[in-house]
């Protein structure tokens, strides 16, 4: 029960939305999309769904063709972004549509989506229009929908991008534990967010223009990025990226910071680099330790942690730092390079070495 | 069944049903406008483009496709600026303003060809309503269906208290879905009231303003039921328009022929006309910047 | 610039007596003049009730408004000076960005040459200048909200910035950038600004001081630190942070708490009969994960560890309560069994019908 | 502007829209004396009113018998309302959720095709449709006035519906193909609920604009089918007097006011939105 695609592109036109997905999605895992807006997420899903036609390569569902199915034939569920559900229909007409359409009786149907939508916390709220719930709530019911019955595939397009912050941070949790629950399934959930992903995902699939450029567990991905590229979008705040040299068992940051070449490194040809550093292993040096002097620009509270941008004269860097501290714009700071921590990439921006666990 | 399938079963009733009612006359009068059919010789024969030579030269029928565009662009004017100041007041809120929109509306409900009859019975000269009141106030009375200017304007009053509610029903629900944070906006930003309408609300208003317009001004230049109950293009034929003009050489004089090549006429001259004033109203009214 | 002063205001939009159903319950408040404040709560607090009232949109159906010593309860929109920019981005599309940026001046009267010469300048500053005669329609969304910011800034005589979740229709790659762009401009300009968030994330970043709301009511205001340290209420500890405070359920003892069987000291003072009830409160941040047990260490059971990324959850249970703990990405902590965890005293608060003690 | 110049004009323009309907009514109450002394407005003040003119046309004076008519016009306006609503509705989702296309044309362009009826006068047509009706035989008869109605309301509904079903997310039928619906089903099921407003709004110019018809009906029908307002032009025609053919007017236009009073509160909201967008 597999879902297969190979070499699967999409083109409208001259635009080119997909193109060259071959990967192997099994049924009761969790694939994460994870990519900028735009990468091709949502296409993908709508194109798994039916309702963008793949114009290159295969789909198959259970060695089946997949692609030669109208939608309404493939057993598909999907949750949006935008709260959709059947603006005209209770809560329980809403979870019990999809089993009547597939014949099921209205008692049985009923049965069933009680005990689902107790499970989402909404069984109060059974008579309820979508349109007087909350946004939560409405997205409650649409995950409900979705699971109810054993579809194929289930897809959920971001769901909780539109919620408040801290509710995102509840439903997170809410929704690992119900998808677990599909043990059926093909599970595909799109986000934007690296802390979604790893909590959330089995399997993680990085996409970019269109292409899958990574897939692997996700602490795989968000320990071995391949390439900057999904350096940047598997690390929020965003990996620092400055320009490096490796000569005479030197690692070279910038133009003035010359640091002892760190174990992972040793073996590395000599050559011009790229490093990357996560904001969370950068510190604020309180001595004079291995330190890149700069001034800070701006500094974010974010969640219980302080973000710092700092501008030195070799680029701008990201601290992250627990806690909250007060800085001041303008203020000089020394960063400590934690050169152990250095995330070789090489100057088109492929990995050379990650520091590993 | 695929999604082709049912593509197909939406689209294509209405579009078949609609093509097989307007296909055959449209191909019909492509033919019969090159024939000499009329009352007393009837059948296709091919007379080559001798009726569309003489419609070309027909300056009674070039004067009554003036004398329409001067009708369409003034009354749709009219009902265009009374619609707006309607909508705008209902908009803002007026006291009743319930009972006033229910009471506008009543207009658009009645029929024109009666109204024509009601409002004959106003103009009549001896017995009317309109020379009566003319008396009341102690004015001289005036000869509506005798005079040119009088009677012209009988056909514009009638045509414009019909017709401008549906301007102030579109307006208004035009109005309704405006987004209010531009106005607001307006406001914090120190704009007086005329201000606001002039610089924000009645730019955001234009392509509704132009649909609005445009489909007036496509509807009234059809106008046949008035003239024909309240004037019959008279006095003379002032105010005959082209509907009129076509109606008498084909249906009263049976020149089916002629009649047609001067339907084709109207037909093509409509939409070009109706496109060249879509552009340039599209044109005036485009947001500034590149 | 001025001092915005609420003296007793209350909002009902259906004239009921009962101040509970209000939108915003009677409250007395001042906004110094030229600091930045973060209104912070959930969809339907009452925050954005506030701002309308600011601003003049909603006139207040109690109590009343004054500027410094002006009342301006009663006093039309236009007249109150404020600047307002709203959650979605609110430009004339019909006109370019250049006469966007003007209106508000043009509207009071500014001669052609001084209106260029601020138009131009604060183009510069928000980073617009080259798209100053494009049309305002045509541009992206976060473009489009720069100009509605850029109009919000172009006066700068305004009694005070007024922003109401200004950075909703961003996407999540632009807000970052947007932020930041924000936080230079209105930086050092000595305005008063007042700032709707349902995202603490945003409101930290953005304020000196941060008010924290509830169903129409004021709980905490302080800064960052303050409602990070020393959360009034349970409220506001599970809002600020994330994720949100533990709180454990205990039972006042001789000195400090006891939780379970083991005795806690804790920072704030108790005046309660031994044997009350209370509830301890204790920051994920600030919960270590120990192998000695010393002082205010407690045993818990090992439950379930999230990735977030730069740091792991790690979840465990004391007696039938969860506790959570965040750890660095690089600490080695137990995977099963039992587990040591550190409460420190300083940072372990006692709270009673969920307000602090 | 001044609050009292508002009011004015609001008074002006409420009794210009009052003024004809009421001479109309008043005068269908009269006796001949009190048509020939001159404009009368006031009943029982300056004529006593009589119900002569209502007896010509209900057929109890034996003078004519409008009844018949009207029946006639109910039938055609429902049944061409009723085809128009249905298939130009049908069209309209079609045109709103999928791309057609022949060679370069698209669905814009299909569209102007049924908007583009509209700018067809009646007269022009009158003649192949004679024609036409004549050769199937259908002269005279509901069934071919009704068609020929269609194609002039059918253009109405998918100018109108098209817009509105635009603005419905078209997630919400996607999401119903998605649980297993066909696209029909989809679109019964959910979609269809959805639209009332807009089907209200439809109906309700199909309604007015297949009631006004004139043209049609006087060329083609003559005895059967006469609808109302041909009914009346026609005893316009004659030496009907003045208090019966008022009589007639307002016997005419009543149905349709009395439809307004119902339906204002779907003329006011949203279904008239989709089509100002």
């Amino acid at each position: 029960m597999n879902l297969y695609l190979e070499n699967a592109g999409v083109s409208q036109g001259k635009e080119v939305i997909l193109e060259g997905i071959t990967y192997d999605f099994e049924p009761g895992r969790i694939y994460v999309l994870m990519g900028r807006t735009s990468a091709g997420k949502t296409s993908l899903m709508r194109t798994i769904a039916g309702l963008i036609e793949l114009t290159q390569g295969k789909m198959l569902f259970d060695g089946k063709d997949f692609d030669a199915l109208p939608t309404w034939q493939r057993n598909t569920s999907m949750v949006y972004q935008q709260f959709i559900n059947y603006p005209n229909l209770t809560v329980l007409e809403n979870v019990t549509f999809p089993l009547r359409r597939s014949g099921m009786s209205r008692a049985l149907a009923e049965e069933t989506a009680h005990k689902l939508i107790d499970k989402v916390g909404l069984g109060d709220f059974l008579d309820r229009l979508p349109g007087k719930l909350s946004g939560g709530q409405q997205q409650r019911v649409a995950i409900a929908r979705a699971l109810i019955r054993n579809a194929n595939v289930l897809l959920l397009d971001e769901p909780l991008m539109n919620l408040d912050y801290k509710l995102r941070e509840q439903l997170r949790e809410e929704f690992r534990d119900l998808l677990t629950t599909a043990r059926n399934s093909v599970t595909i959930y799109a986000t934007t967010e690296p802390s979604e992903a790893l909590l959330i995902g089995d399997e993680l699939l990085i996409m970019h223009e269109g292409k899958v450029i990574q897939h692997g567990k996700p602490s795989a991905v968000f320990e071995h990025p391949n390439s900057v590229t999904v350096a940047k979008i598997v690390n929020d705040p965003p990996m620092s990226i400055l320009p490096a040299k490796i000569s005479d068992g030197m690692l070279c940051i910038g133009d003035l910071l010359r640091l002892r070449i760190p174990m992972h490194l040793v073996g590395i040809p000599d050559g011009v680099y790229q490093a990357g550093f996560r904001a969370s292993e950068l510190t604020i040096s309180t001595d004079g330790e291995v330190t890149e002097q700069g001034v800070v620009d701006l500094v974010e509270v974010a969640g219980s942690e302080t973000l710092i941008y700092v501008n030195t004269p070799t680029g701008e860097i990201v601290i992250q730092k627990e806690g909250i501290h007060g800085y001041h714009v303008g203020e000089k700071l020394g960063v400590s390079i934690p050169s152990a921590r250095t995330f070789l990439f090489n100057p088109s921006g492929e990995l050379v070495v990650a520091p590993g666990n | 069944m695929g999604i082709t399938f049912y593509k197909r079963l939406f689209l294509l009733p209405g579009l078949l049903l609609l093509i097989a009612v307007i296909i055959f006359p449209l191909l019909f009068s492509i033919r019969v406008s090159m024939s000499s059919w009329n009352v007393s010789r009837s059948g296709l024969d091919f007379v080559g483009g001798s009726n569309w030579a003489r419609m070309f030269s027909d300056a009674d029928f070039w004067s009554s496709m003036l004398r329409l565009l001067n009708f369409a662009v003034l009354t749709t004017f009219v009902q265009y600026v009374l619609g707006f100041m309607l909508a705008l007041y209902i908009w803002q809120g007026v006291k009743g303003g319930r009972f006033f929109r229910l009471v506008w509306l009543v207009p658009l409900m009645t029929t024109p060809s009666i109204m024509a009859i009601v409002w004959r019975s106003i103009f009549r000269e001896d017995i009317g309503a309109a020379n009566g009141i003319l008396k009341m106030l102690g004015l001289s009375t005036i000869g509506w269906s005798t005079e040119v200017v009088p009677a012209i304007f009988t056909i514009y009053v009638a045509e414009i208290w019909q017709w401008t509610p549906f301007m102030f029903l579109f307006l208004l629900a035009g109005l309704l879905i405006l987004p209010k944070e531009p106005l607001l906006a307006a406001e914090i930003d120190g704009a007086s009231p005329s201000r606001i309408f002039w610089k924000i609300t009645f730019p955001l208003m234009a392509p509704i303003s132009i649909g609005a317009i445009l489909i007036r001004l496509i509807e009234s230049s059809k106008i046949f039921d008035s003239i024909f109950v309240l004037t019959s293009a008279g006095p003379g034929s002032a105010t005959e328009t082209p509907t009129y003009f076509l109606w008498k050489r084909s249906l009263a004089e049976f020149q089916i022929a002629y009649g047609a090549t001067l339907a084709l006429t109207y037909l093509i001259v409509m939409i070009i006309l109706l496109t060249i004033i879509a552009k340039v109203l599209t044109y005036l009214a485009r947001p500034r910047g590149w | 610039m001025a001092k915005v002063i609420f003296s007793n205001v209350g909002q009902s939009y259906d004239k009921s007596l009962d101040e509970e159903t209000w939108a915003l319950k009677p409250i007395d408040l001042v906004f110094e003049s030229g600091r930045t404040y973060g209104l912070v709560g959930p969809s339907g607090c009452g925050k954005t009730t506030m701002l309308n009232l600011i601003s003049g949109i909603i006139r207040p159906s109690h109590g009343s408004i004054f500027f410094d010593d002006t009342d301006v309860t009663d006093s039309p929109i236009v007249k109150r000076n404020v600047a307002q920019v709203f959650q979605f981005p609110t430009i004339y599309k019909q006109m370019t960005v250049y006469d966007n940026l003007a209106f508000p001046l043009t509207c009071r009267k500014w001669g052609k040459s001084e209106v260029k010469a601020r138009v131009e300048e604060i183009a510069e500053q928000i980073g617009i200048s080259d798209v100053l005669g494009k049309s305002a329609n045509k541009l992206r969304a976060d473009e489009k909200q720069l100009v509605s910011l850029g109009r919000g800034l172009v006066r700068d005589d305004v009694t005070a910035l007024l922003m109401d979740e200004p950075l909703t229709v961003i996407d999540l790659q632009y807000k970052a950038e947007l932020r930041r762009k924000i936080r230079k401009i209105v930086e050092g300009k000595g305005i008063t600004i007042i700032y709707v968030t349902h995202d603490q994330y945003e409101a930290m970043t953005f304020a000196d001081e941060i008010l924290v709301m509830s169903l129409g009511r004021l709980i905490q205001r302080g800064t960052p630190e303050e409602l990070f340290e020393q959360p009034n209420t349970k409220y506001v500890g599970n809002f600020i942070g994330s994720p949100g405070m533990n709180f454990l359920k205990a039972k006042v003892g001789q000195e400090g708490v006891i939780l379970g069987e083991q005795a806690l000291e804790v920072s704030n003072p108790i005046s309660l009969t031994v044997g009350s009830e209370v509830e301890i409160g204790i920051r994920p941040e600030y919960v270590q994960v120990t192998e000695s047990f010393g002082p205010n260490t407690i045993k818990a059971q090992y439950v379930s560890m999230s990735d977030m990324g730069a740091t792991k959850v790690m979840t465990c249970r004391v007696g039938d309560q969860l506790i959570k703990a965040k750890v660095p990405r690089g600490q080695t902590v137990p995977k099963e069994g039992s587990v040591g965890l550190l409460l420190p005293a300083k940072k372990l608060l006692t709270y009673r019908e969920g307000s602090i003690i | 502007m001044s609050k009292t110049l508002k009011y004015v004009f609001l008074t002006f323009w409420t009794l210009f829209v009052f003024v004809p309907l009421s001479w109309a009514l008043t005068t269908s109450f009269k006796t001949p004396d009190a048509v020939n002394q001159g404009a009368t407005f006031i009943p029982w003040v300056q004529f006593e009113p009589t119900v002569a003119g209502w007896q010509d046309i209900l057929g109890i004076s034996g003078y004519a018998n409008l009844i018949p008519n009207m029946v006639n016009s109910a039938i055609v306006t429902f049944f061409a309302s009723l085809i128009s609503v249905s298939l130009g509705g049908f069209a309209a989702y079609g045109l709103s959720r999928f791309r057609y296309g022949w060679k370069y044309y698209g669905n814009s362009d299909i569209i102007f095709f049924f908007i583009a009826q509209r700018i067809l006068p009646p007269v022009v047509l009158a003649i192949p449709f004679f024609l036409l009706l004549k050769g199937l035989n259908l002269l005279d008869t509901h069934l071919g006035l009704i068609l020929v109605l269609t194609s002039g309301l059918m253009p109405i509904v998918v100018w109108l519906m098209v817009d509105f079903f635009n603005q419905i997310p078209r997630e919400i039928d996607e999401m119903a193909m998605l649980e297993g619906c066909n696209p029909f089903q989809a679109f019964r099921r959910t979609i269809l609920p959805l639209s009332k407003p807009g089907i209200a709004i439809s109906t309700i110019f199909c309604v007015i604009f297949g009631w006004n018809d004139l043209f049609f009906s006087l060329v083609l029908t003559f005895t059967n089918v006469k609808t109302l307002p041909a009914a009346v032009v026609a005893l316009n025609g004659t030496v009907t007097p003045f208090w019966t053919l008022s009589a007639s007017a307002i016997f005419s236009i009543l149905p349709l006011i009395g439809f307004v009073f119902i339906v204002e509160r779907y003329l006011a909201k949203g279904g008239f939105s989709g089509a100002v967008r």
